[in-house]
């Protein structure tokens, strides 16, 4: 079996990825879909150690399952607002969301 | 057969199926002419030329329908574990699952209610 | 499975190495299930035609081969020799791998079908939920072939056809969970064998008529096909390809139909269960063949004779029936299990016929009555309308009579 | 069967270590955000291999039906909602470089922790054969000693979401 470090240093460049689009990505979609990364990192994380440390407790996967939620809620909703705010302003990059700035 | 060999024929197929498809492909683009010219690649749109960009705005509906089709797929990855343990629950899982399901039904009437479920 | 698996001992027994030796057994495998539905699908073009053809008073193909048998060698040399056109401003890579993928996603369901009692792909643990999830790659396939294609129709179709597709697949899932409920398991085999008894079509009705609808509109055929509607728009997603490609759309189309029979029959109707499937396994392949062919037969006669819908009425059938409709027949179901398990009225033997009846009966009772509830509030919605459009026309009406 | 010293499972691993971090590149550097869409359900699709690796069946056709098959295609729809694939001339804001520095330094940082044994150094074969089914998950799910009020908030989550983007969505719809 691939041992756990292995699984650990793929998530973590993952969410290094991740962490990248949200930070460096002008268009607001995009910054959506490293938010995706990162939770799939977590996610990875979570199914790894609960392969190795306790694989006959059911947290590891029930709690993936949450995540899972959480990424729908966070897509469906993120989204939601992109499109709310590309019909009030023409636009979806993020310098020009100012909106709550005052 | 061990679980894993299992999976390994599912990683075969995954490889092989759009492979198996693609031979007639390529069997047709050894067989078939291939004399492209601007006319025929133009963009098929009754005779005149494409105006403008393809990629139009299309309605927000799409998305309406893709929301809730993803949030009741999020809820299958609950049920299918309830339906499958089904035969060792007793009542109070039975309540579990239809408080689950109530709530979920809730968003369902919700977006009936504001007519987000009507094609206009 | 384990004629391929004594090909591996063979193998080994010949002094090959046993890993490279499972792995051809694999691999041989995996071609000899694939390769399966894709043959049958060149004789299901010939049925198709032939049965169109005799719901439309004509003779169909006749001419290549006795009955016309050849026909669709004389189509594939056809469309060999077309040109493939690949329009100015495409995005080449996607709009290539487009038409593979959407075969590739009904060939895939079949690596779990159980063709026999012996004979199958593999027997995965989440069958059920494998089949329903390979499903929605075919759903990518259309948004890839309609983005790639850099045309207005075919993007435009293509969201029409995601629309649909996404839309259905809620009752579909939610009608899986009945026979995973009572079965116990998500294994196609385990739901096959849970069927010795009673097939579950009749405990379930609702659920199998839930899942036939649904993977009828799946296929995008009629009364669903929007996504083509080929005497009314052009083509849709799929208008910018030719030759070969196009063809490949349609084979996925085919097999998708067969592919849904061969689902209702493993799901519903006891797969390869019937006399002494378990003595010759060819037998239940036969078996599982003739009640895919029965679905099948019926989805091609409702495409023949069921007119098309409009996109609204579709999609207000799909979020406003089908969908409560599966819901609620699920609570039902779920509840009536519990009060079966309670009174006692479950089967000791599941395969034990007479021991099965209570139980069936007592699901079908559920059943009728989620079918009558959700008829009657459909007609008293279909009332009010009615009553709602005639106070409407009524003045209307009334200015009329008095001009005349 | 071991090809070139590496069992099958580490070959596996290897391949889908490059559809998750390839995809992941892809999204972070594509010029085209539909495409950019494709990168990020290659890149998913390759968690889900490794769920496999892990013997989380389940999880992984989850993964495949959830994002491949929805959420994959919301982003598509969104993406072409908003037409963002047509305005990419510039794809990064203007203080990337310094977010490449913070990046950097944090996935050093992760790394440190992942190479330097924290977790006592658990070895595969401590793991362990036997793993929890997807039956398990089903009775835990509604143990009411386990998971059943996570389980519960999970839907009023999901309902939350629907309710919420809906308003949000067609808020500009009746002007």
């Amino acid at each position: 079996m691939v041992p756990l470090w292995m699984y650990l240093a793929v998530a973590a460049a993952l969410f290094c990825l991740g962490t990248y689009t949200v930070l460096s990505r002008r268009n607001a979609v995009a910054v959506l879909m490293g938010i995706e990364l990162m939770l799939n990192a977590v996610n990875l994380n979570l199914v790894a150690f609960w392969r190795f440390q306790s694989p006959l407790n059911m947290a590891g996967q029930a709690f993936t399952a949450f995540v899972l939620v959480v990424a729908a809620a966070e897509a469906a909703v993120g989204l939601a607002i992109i499109i709310s705010m590309y019909r009030s302003r023409r636009s979806v990059t993020v310098d020009d969301v100012d909106m709550l700035r005052w | 057969m061990n679980v894993l060999n299992e999976w390994a024929f599912i990683g075969v197929f995954f490889l092989i199926a759009p492979l198996l498809p693609a031979l007639p492909i390529l069997l047709g683009a050894v067989f078939a002419p291939h004399k492209p010219n601007a006319i025929k690649t133009a963009t098929y749109e009754c005779g005149v030329e494409t105006v403008g960009d393809t990629w139009v705005q299309f309605k927000v509906q799409y998305y309406i329908y893709g929301l809730i089709f993803l949030v009741f797929d999020v809820e299958m990855v609950f049920l299918f574990p309830w339906a499958l343990a089904y035969k060792q629950l007793d009542f109070f899982a039975f309540g579990a699952g239809l408080l689950f399901i109530f709530l979920l039904t809730d968003a369902l009437f919700y977006a009936w209610g504001k007519n987000a479920l009507t094609w206009e | 499975m384990d004629c391929i698996n004594q090909l591996a001992q063979c193998l080994n027994q010949g002094g090959m190495d046993s890993g490279l030796a499972q792995f051809i057994s694999i691999f041989l495998g995996v071609v000899l299930v694939a390769t399966f539905p894709l043959l049958v699908t060149i004789l299901l073009i010939w049925v198709e035609r032939k049965f169109a053809a005799r719901i439309q008073d004509r003779i169909g193909p006749n001419r290549v081969g006795p009955f016309g048998l050849l026909q669709p060698i004389a189509d594939v040399v056809k469309l060999l020799s077309k040109e493939n056109i690949t329009p100015a401003g495409a995005d080449k890579p996607i709009y290539n791998l487009a038409p593979p993928f959407m075969v590739a996603a009904v060939l895939l369901v079949w690596a779990v079908i159980p063709l026999t009692p012996y004979h199958f792909g593999v027997d995965l643990e989440i069958g059920a939920l494998y089949v329903i999830t390979v499903a929605s790659i075919g759903t990518l396939a259309v948004m890839m072939a309609g983005w790639a294609s850099n045309n207005k129709y075919a993007l435009l179709g293509a969201f029409r056809v995601v629309a649909q597709l996404i839309s259905y697949e809620v009752p579909l899932a939610m009608a899986v969970l009945i026979p995973v409920m009572l079965a116990g398991s998500m294994s196609l085999q385990d739901i096959v064998k849970a069927q010795y008894g009673m097939w579950f079509v009749f405990a379930a009705p609702l659920s199998a008529i839930l899942f036939f609808i649904s993977s009828q509109a799946e296929t995008g055929r009629a009364p669903f096909d929007l996504l083509e509607a080929e005497s009314e728009l052009v083509a849709g997603f799929n208008i910018e390809y030719s030759g070969m490609k196009f063809a490949m759309f349609f084979a996925g189309e085919f097999m998708h139909v067969f592919t849904n029979g061969v689902l209702m029959a493993v799901l519903f109707t006891g797969g390869w269960i019937g006399p002494f499937a378990e003595q010759a396994p060819l037998l239940g392949l036969i078996y599982l063949l003739g009640k895919a062919s029965v679905w099948y037969m019926i989805s091609l006669w409702v495409r023949n004779s069921v007119p098309r819908l409009r996109i609204d009425q579709m999609m207000d059938f799909n979020w406003k029936f089908l969908v409560p409709m599966s819901i609620l027949n699920v609570l039902v179901i779920a509840f009536l299990l519990q009060v079966i398990k309670q009174v006692g009225l479950t089967p000791i033997d599941p395969n034990n016929f007479i021991q099965n009846l209570p139980q069936t009966v007592v699901l079908l009772l559920g059943n009728v009555f989620v079918g009558y509830i959700m008829l009657s509030w459909v007609r008293s919605k279909g009332r009010q309308a009615r009553a709602a459009d005639e106070a409407k026309k009524m003045p209307a009406a009334a200015v009329h009579a008095v001009g005349d | 069967m071991v090809v070139g010293g590496l069992t099958p499972q580490a070959i596996a691993f290897g391949f889908f270590t490059i559809l998750t971090l390839g995809g992941a590149f892809g999204v972070v550097l594509n010029k085209n955000l539909v495409r950019g869409a494709v990168w990020l359900i290659v890149s998913l699709f390759g968690i889900a291999g490794m769920f496999v690796l892990l013997s989380a069946p389940f999880l992984a056709a989850v993964q495949v039906m959830v994002y491949i098959g929805a959420i994959g295609i919301l982003f598509t729809f969104a993406v072409m909602l908003t037409r963002s694939m047509t305005n990419m001339r510039q794809r990064f804001t203007t203080q990337w470089w310094s977010a490449l520095i913070v990046v950097g330094l944090l996935f050093v940082f992760l790394m440190s922790g992942v190479i330097v044994p924290v977790w006592g150094g658990i070895s595969p074969e401590q793991a362990g054969d036997v793993v929890a089914t997807t039956t398990d998950l089903g009775v835990a799910l509604v143990d009411g000693n386990q998971f059943v009020l996570p389980f519960e908030v999970a839907s009023l989550l999901l309902t939350a979401a629907i309710i919420g983007a809906i308003v949000i969505a067609r808020q500009h719809e009746e002007e």
